[in-house]
């Protein structure tokens, strides 16, 4: 039987109204497209008044099938489909085409612009007849979370989560949680010490009932689907018996190999072959570095085995896989350095007083190498003069176009960690000086009454080849001072490179296995940038912290905070309904080819050997469609993106074009279609 | 292997010296030079500054003429390598451009297909072709206990249409390398990729004795011996000029300059004179008379950059 | 005069600029950075660093830019060009200010563009430069005063046979004739 | 001006997540461009059917665009580099079927790129301008003749192969 189709064309006051003529464009919807029994246009079709229009007809005419032009659908689908709920139509049978981004706004010429939208209106109305009822689908919800990465983003969200009564996993591949912060000696812009606000949150992680941690691991595979996740995770061997290990440190202390630690002290310290990354860590447990202990390079040693008064030290121990149920997963991996060298007009690596961002964190850190004393290479001279040279690696299509966020903040730290703990005169070169959340501002502010000196002029060059007097020895920062608009040569003893925070190396291996895309530049995509940035395209997995682009601590905390509360929220609805918008196969119509298998970046195609089908796990489908048009026996239809329902809007957008062609009025086509004037 | 050869204007003249000892090394590497038939001058800085079309122009004309059968083109003087290796790339990435282009050499009745040759600076190719062990058995006479300052300037070294693997335009390692296979002592000259003036010599000699006196100053604080070029511009600068730059600022250098071809042919055994030594302005027979062969003594000052090392010290950041 | 020409919908100067360019559009990204000014050997001695300049373009200071030395003291040693965190063709861009203020006269009082033009006289007439025949013309020219203290270097120079007092010349100069016309006709080159 | 131009028609498939979207922010900043395109929305480019784009040169239009995330941020994880492969292949396919391969336009734009897709749309136009009208169906009309003879000869060339074995 025939569907009644409702269209209703918006003016959106002018904004539409203005260029293209709705009334026309109805009229020619009433008289010259099937199925049309209504055809109305109105001011504000968002409007209460304007969606009442549409509950009425759906009453009085019996419409069974509704069209909206209007904006764009990613503003007022929602609105429309409650309408056509409210008139008692199932949302799923109404169709929105949008007429003002994707006309009105674009378009100068009003016949051009009145011809398009008739095509859209009439792909629309062609298209919804072969729409059908849909229903979102619910599936139970796992209390248990996995967070990966143990920084202050994912130990904030462990914590929330763990507080709010349920089991978190968090899950860290360094031997000790912590993060970057742990490294840090003071946070901007309240300068208090950074070991002083994470240490206590640590030991509550180590603590918490409600937390199982799993450090020195990493995620293996990630399967299912939102509320329902299984994790494999990979436990690399610390050659340490964790449950028979006191943490007294007497191996540490007997260990006769000394190694540069490149990883927690940034390179200029040491630790031994058996070690913790530092004093507070959790858990207290240490690691054997096979690549650099005695024992395991060269066959004998075990000074650690024979010391360790609990017999813990086990050389044999090998790696663990082990699978988690969880219904949530929160994803904190953070952030790598940028490695300085590849800036080599800078010299970091030829100079040996050239520094970066961290080496200079663990050099101020009163647990660092220097015990906190600011020192040149050599370990002892305190430097008379330092520089700070901002966008090493950031805003730079060199190497990394964005603004690494906290690198402004960070040089005015160090600069005033300078100041107040050496004689030394302390300069910073930068582009633009970004402070630009509470409190940041006026920390500057601060730096310029203590004295640091601001040249605003990117560094072109730091070399060791004096030119005048006065430079020999030193380090020479050449650059531009841009406000003066003349080069400088500057003298320094001591230069820090503000490094850029890139993603991890390994961030979109890690977003294929949990199908979370990344930026260009590698940052996780998060599925709104503003109005959900925490959440991502794949449901039950979220983002926090730097691994969703550059972040200081408290910006991290927050996300983690957040990311918490979403996953929280999820549990506590126990179960979660998820978009028709799915794929299924038909059984007569599958040959048991297996094309598509392949073509599902979720898994969510399986293939049942018995009777050679491939089926779909629903739950797991997000519904892009690609098993649908790969499939050559056309046995896989995409509930609401079906091939009858495209090719159905093609038809009536062709329709139009045909039309427009025989009546030789058809849109855009008499005048030049109004270009850029 | 054979390569086109593009000897440009400034080594049939002021430069000889660089197109013998090319040729020379060249040959005993087993490298064929081909030079391009009737080649015309590549226009240096100077043809672009005043037309745009044209001064491609001028050089496309000698890429066309190159034998179609080779695949290479080898050009010892920076300018017209880095000329050469400009019009290439702009033929192939803009159409427009490109287009033009072949149409003006259509109108001398000549064609070239875009990025059809590879570029080449014969510094690269002694580097990279050849390579460290064809070098070393080559050698029969070591540069022991010469001190020496690779100089490469700045169009030798600047990644202008380049593949990824270029030498680090900044502080490019090719010149370094080859000198310690010839057993000489490098020394870490931190200029060594800056600019000696190029043609500032002829416009304001204020201007380019300041910039000479820069690179003969550390060349100096360095010891070293010889500055060794890779560019003719390079070495007819500072070298001509060095007597001037000593009136300007009235300092006392004096520092042979040399192109790397020269003394890489001495290290293979190439006689001095079948290498155009003696066209020096500032001679270098002492130097190599008194230093070869001197082995160097342990307490050579080094760089003073280099910070000594204290039993507190902390690690330098590892290579690579 | 200038800021209207900035804020009208004229082409620009700008414009004009980037057109004569290739690759010229990534000035229109240039944020002031100075990695331009601050690389430039001749950054100290420019009456405008690039950055400056690229400042004064966008502001439609044509007069100004055109007339400045900058450009002229411009050595193409491409250290700009490499660092340029926006990818700016820096060099490129200063050819092209040279040619428009050569052809527009702008630039008479600059030495290098006499060179330049020698230059280019040279290579017209043989199809290969010709030191000697530049450079004494050059000073001829241009630096009369300056020639005998260049005197003794010449002399050392020929002692070195480094001097050769013959230009050599190309066989099919009428071919490169052929093509350079094209080109000029082609780009609309004077 | 009255000398009337040749206004191509074209459709465009465009991906629910980044194309669609940088097409909204073309509208939201009044990024005025050629009228010429209708654009479809599907959930990725990946769900765009090879048939999808010869029905629409089939049936009039002269050119079809399909845009989607750029390779490496499709938000269906990697979708995006299917549909690289299949109008790729596509393309390949229309020169025998006597259509010009750049009738088929591949297009990515980020849900940032508004004005770079108002550009590629008029530069789409442009280029099809320059092609001319499509008519693909025309260009068969009135050769059922020809394409008749063609079969038989094929049906008598292979007329044993056609055969079925008892």
């Amino acid at each position: 039987m025939a569907e009644k189709v409702g269209v209703y064309i918006c003016h959106c006051g002018s904004n539409i109204g203005g260029v293209v003529d709705c009334p026309e464009v109805a009229k020619w919807a009433r008289e010259n497209l099937e199925d049309v029994v209504v055809s109305r246009d109105y001011k504000f079709m968002c409007s209460a008044l304007g969606q009442d229009l549409i509950k009425d007809d759906i009453a009085k005419e019996g419409l069974t099938r509704v069209v909206v032009g209007a904006c764009s659908p990613h503003l007022h689908e929602k609105t429309f489909r409650n309408a056509s709920k409210a008139g008692g139509l199932n949302p799923y049978l109404m169709q929105m085409t949008n007429l003002r981004e994707h006309v009105s706004w674009v378009t100068a010429d009003k016949a051009a612009a009145t011809g398009k939208s008739k095509s859209l209106i009439s792909g629309a109305v062609h298209r919804v007849v072969h729409q059908e009822a849909l229903a979102p689908m619910p599936v139970p919800v796992n209390d248990h979370t996995l967070v990966v990465g143990a920084g202050i983003a994912g130990i904030q969200a462990a914590l929330e989560i763990a507080d709010a009564g349920y089991h978190v996993y968090l899950l860290e591949r360094e031997p000790s949680i912590g993060g970057h912060m742990a490294k840090f000696d003071k946070t901007f812009p309240t300068l208090d010490c950074s070991a002083c606000i994470l240490a206590p949150k640590m030991s509550d992680i180590d603590q918490h009932e409600n937390i199982e941690l799993l450090t020195y691991s990493e995620l293996e595979s990630l399967s299912g689907y939102v509320g329902n996740f299984k994790a494999n995770i990979r436990k690399r061997p610390r050659m340490v018996v964790e449950p028979d290990c006191t943490g007294c440190g007497l191996c540490i202390e007997k260990c006769p190999k000394r190694v540069v630690d490149t990883e927690f002290e940034a390179g200029i310290g040491y630790r031994k072959a058996i070690y913790r990354p530092f004093p507070q860590a959790v858990p207290k447990i240490p690691v054997i570095d096979v690549e650099n202990c005695t024992y395991f390079v060269r066959g004998k040693c075990k000074a650690c085995e024979k010391f360790c008064p609990t017999g813990a030290v086990d050389f044999k121990q090998v790696e663990e896989v082990r699978e988690v149920d969880v219904g949530n997963v929160i994803l904190a991996t953070g952030w790598k350095p940028f490695d300085a060298r590849r800036v080599s007009q800078y010299g970091y690596g030829r100079m040996a007083n050239v520094f970066t961002s961290l080496e200079f964190e663990r050099m101020c850190n009163s647990a660092g190498p220097t015990d906190g004393k600011i020192v040149m290479r050599d370990g002892v001279t305190e430097p008379k003069s330092v520089a700070i040279v901002h966008c090493v690696g950031s805003r730079d299509e060199n190497y990394n176009p964005y603004c690494s966020g906290v690198c402004c903040m960070a040089a005015l730290k160090f600069g005033h960690l300078v100041l107040e703990k050496t004689d030394a005169e302390v300069t910073s070169f930068y582009i633009d000086l970004r402070t630009n959340q509470k409190g940041y501002e006026e920390f500057y502010a601060r730096l310029l009454d203590e004295g640091m000196n601001f040249v605003r002029g990117k560094v072109a060059e730091i070399t060791d080849a004096a030119r005048y007097p006065g430079e020999e020895g030193k380090i020479i920062l050449q650059a531009e001072d841009t406000l003066l608009g003349r080069q400088r040569r500057h003298p320094v003893d001591m230069v820090i490179l503000m490094g850029a925070l890139e993603p991890r190396d390994d961030s979109k291996e890690l977003g294929i296995k949990v199908g979370v895309s990344c930026s260009m530049d590698g940052w996780f995509t998060e599925r709104h940038p503003k109005l959900d940035p925490v959440a991502t395209m794949t449901d039950g997995i979220f983002v926090a912290g730097s691994c969703q682009g550059p972040k200081d601590i408290p910006a991290s905390v927050a996300q983690g905070a957040a990311a918490a509360a979403r996953v929280v929220g999820m549990i506590n609805r126990k179960s979660v309904m998820v978009e028709p918008v799915v794929a299924s196969i038909n059984d007569e119509k599958c040959s048991g080819c297996r094309i598509c298998n392949t073509l599902c970046p979720y898994g969510a195609i399986t293939f049942d050997v018995q009777k050679s089908l491939s089926g779909i796990e629903t739950a797991l489908c997000k519904g892009c469609g690609t098993c649908v048009s790969g499939c050559p026996a056309n046995a896989i239809s995409g509930a609401h993106f079906s091939n009858a329902q495209i090719e159905a809007e093609l038809d009536g957008i062709l329709f139009e074009i045909q039309q427009g062609a025989a009546t030789g009025e058809g849109a855009p086509l008499a005048e030049k279609g109004g270009r850029h004037e | 292997m054979t390569f086109a050869y593009y000897p440009g204007c400034s080594l049939e003249a002021s430069s000889e010296a660089y197109d013998i000892s090319a040729r020379a090394v060249c040959e005993r590497l087993g490298i064929e030079l081909q030079e391009i038939p009737d080649w015309n001058c590549c226009g240096a800085t100077e043809a672009s500054a005043l037309g745009y079309l044209s001064g491609h122009a001028l050089v496309a004309r000698n890429l066309a003429l190159v034998d179609k059968s080779l695949k290479d083109v080898v050009a010892p003087c920076a300018s017209c390598f880095l000329n050469l290796k400009k019009t290439d790339k702009l033929m192939k990435e803009d159409r427009k451009i490109g287009g033009k282009l072949a149409e003006a050499l259509e109108a001398g009745g000549l064609a070239y297909e875009p990025g059809s040759l590879r570029i080449r600076h014969l510094l690269e190719v002694v580097h990279r072709d050849i390579g460290h062990d064809r070098i070393q058995q080559a050698v029969v006479r070591p540069l022991t206990g010469l001190r020496i300052a690779p100089y490469y300037g700045c169009q030798v070294v600047r990644p202008v249409g380049d593949s990824g693997d270029a030498d680090d335009p900044e502080q490019p390692q090719a010149m370094d390398e080859l000198f310690s296979w010839l057993g000489a002592t490098v020394v870490d000259y931190p200029v060594k990729a800056h600019c000696c003036g190029g043609h500032m010599t002829q416009i304001s000699t204020e201007m380019s004795n300041e910039l000479l006196r820069r690179l003969l100053y550390t060349a100096d604080e360095h010891q070293a011996d010889i500055i060794v070029c890779a560019c003719p511009m390079c070495q007819l600068n500072l070298d001509a000029y060095q007597g001037k730059v000593n009136n300007a600022f009235n300092t006392a250098f004096d520092v042979p300059i040399l192109f790397f071809s020269q003394l890489l042919g001495l290290a293979l055994g190439i006689e001095a004179d079948a290498l155009g030594f003696g066209k020096e302005i500032i001679d270098s027979k002492d130097v190599l008379a008194a230093k070869l062969d001197q082995e160097e003594t342990a307490e050579t000052p080094s760089a003073p950059r280099r910070t000594r090392r204290v039993s507190r010290s902390l690690p330098m950041p590892k290579k690579d | 005069m200038s800021d209207i020409s900035a804020l009208s919908t004229e082409p620009s100067f700008l414009d004009e600029v980037i057109d004569a360019t290739s690759g010229g559009d990534r000035l229109r990204s240039c944020l002031q950075c100075g990695t331009c000014g601050g690389s430039c050997p001749n950054g100290s001695d420019m009456d405008h660093t690039p950055r400056a300049l690229f400042a004064l373009i966008a502001a439609g200071e044509r007069e100004e830019v055109l007339s400045a030395d900058a450009p002229w003291f411009c050595v193409s040693c491409y250290a700009c060009t490499v660092r340029c965190p926006r990818k700016i063709p820096i060099t490129d861009l200063m050819y092209t200010l040279k040619r428009i203020a050569a052809r527009e006269h702008f630039a008479k009082k600059q030495d290098a563009v006499a060179l330049a033009e020698n230059f280019n006289r040279f290579i017209l007439r043989y199809g290969r430069s010709f030191e000697f025949g530049i450079a004494s013309r050059f000073y001829l020219t241009r630096k009369l005063g300056s020639i005998f203290s260049l005197g003794p270097l010449g002399i050392r120079m020929m002692r070195h046979g480094r001097l050769s007092l013959t230009p050599s010349k190309i066989e099919n100069l009428a071919q490169l004739h052929a093509i350079l016309d094209k080109a000029r006709e082609l780009g609309g080159e004077s | 001006m009255s000398e009337p131009v040749f206004e191509p028609r074209i459709v465009g498939f465009f991906c629910n997540w980044c194309s669609y979207r940088a097409a909204d922010l073309a509208g939201s900043a009044r990024l005025k461009h050629a009228p010429n395109m209708r654009i479809i929305r599907v959930m990725c480019s990946g769900r765009v059917d090879i048939e999808f784009i010869l029905k629409a040169l089939a049936g009039g239009a002269d050119g079809v665009l399909v845009a989607g995330c750029h390779p490496g941020e499709c938000h269906y994880v990697e979708q995006n580099y299917k549909t690289i492969r299949r109008v790729a292949m596509l393309k390949h396919a229309l020169k025998p079927l006597g259509i010009d391969p750049n009738r088929v336009r591949l297009q990515w734009a980020s849900a940032a790129e508004g004005p770079q897709v108002a550009a590629a749309i008029d530069e789409f136009v442009d280029e099809l301008r320059e092609l001319g009208p499509l008519n693909w169906t025309g260009q068969w009309a009135g050769r059922g003749e020809e394409c008749r003879e063609a079969v038989d000869k094929i049906a008598a060339e292979h007329k044993e192969a056609m055969e079925v074995m008892p």
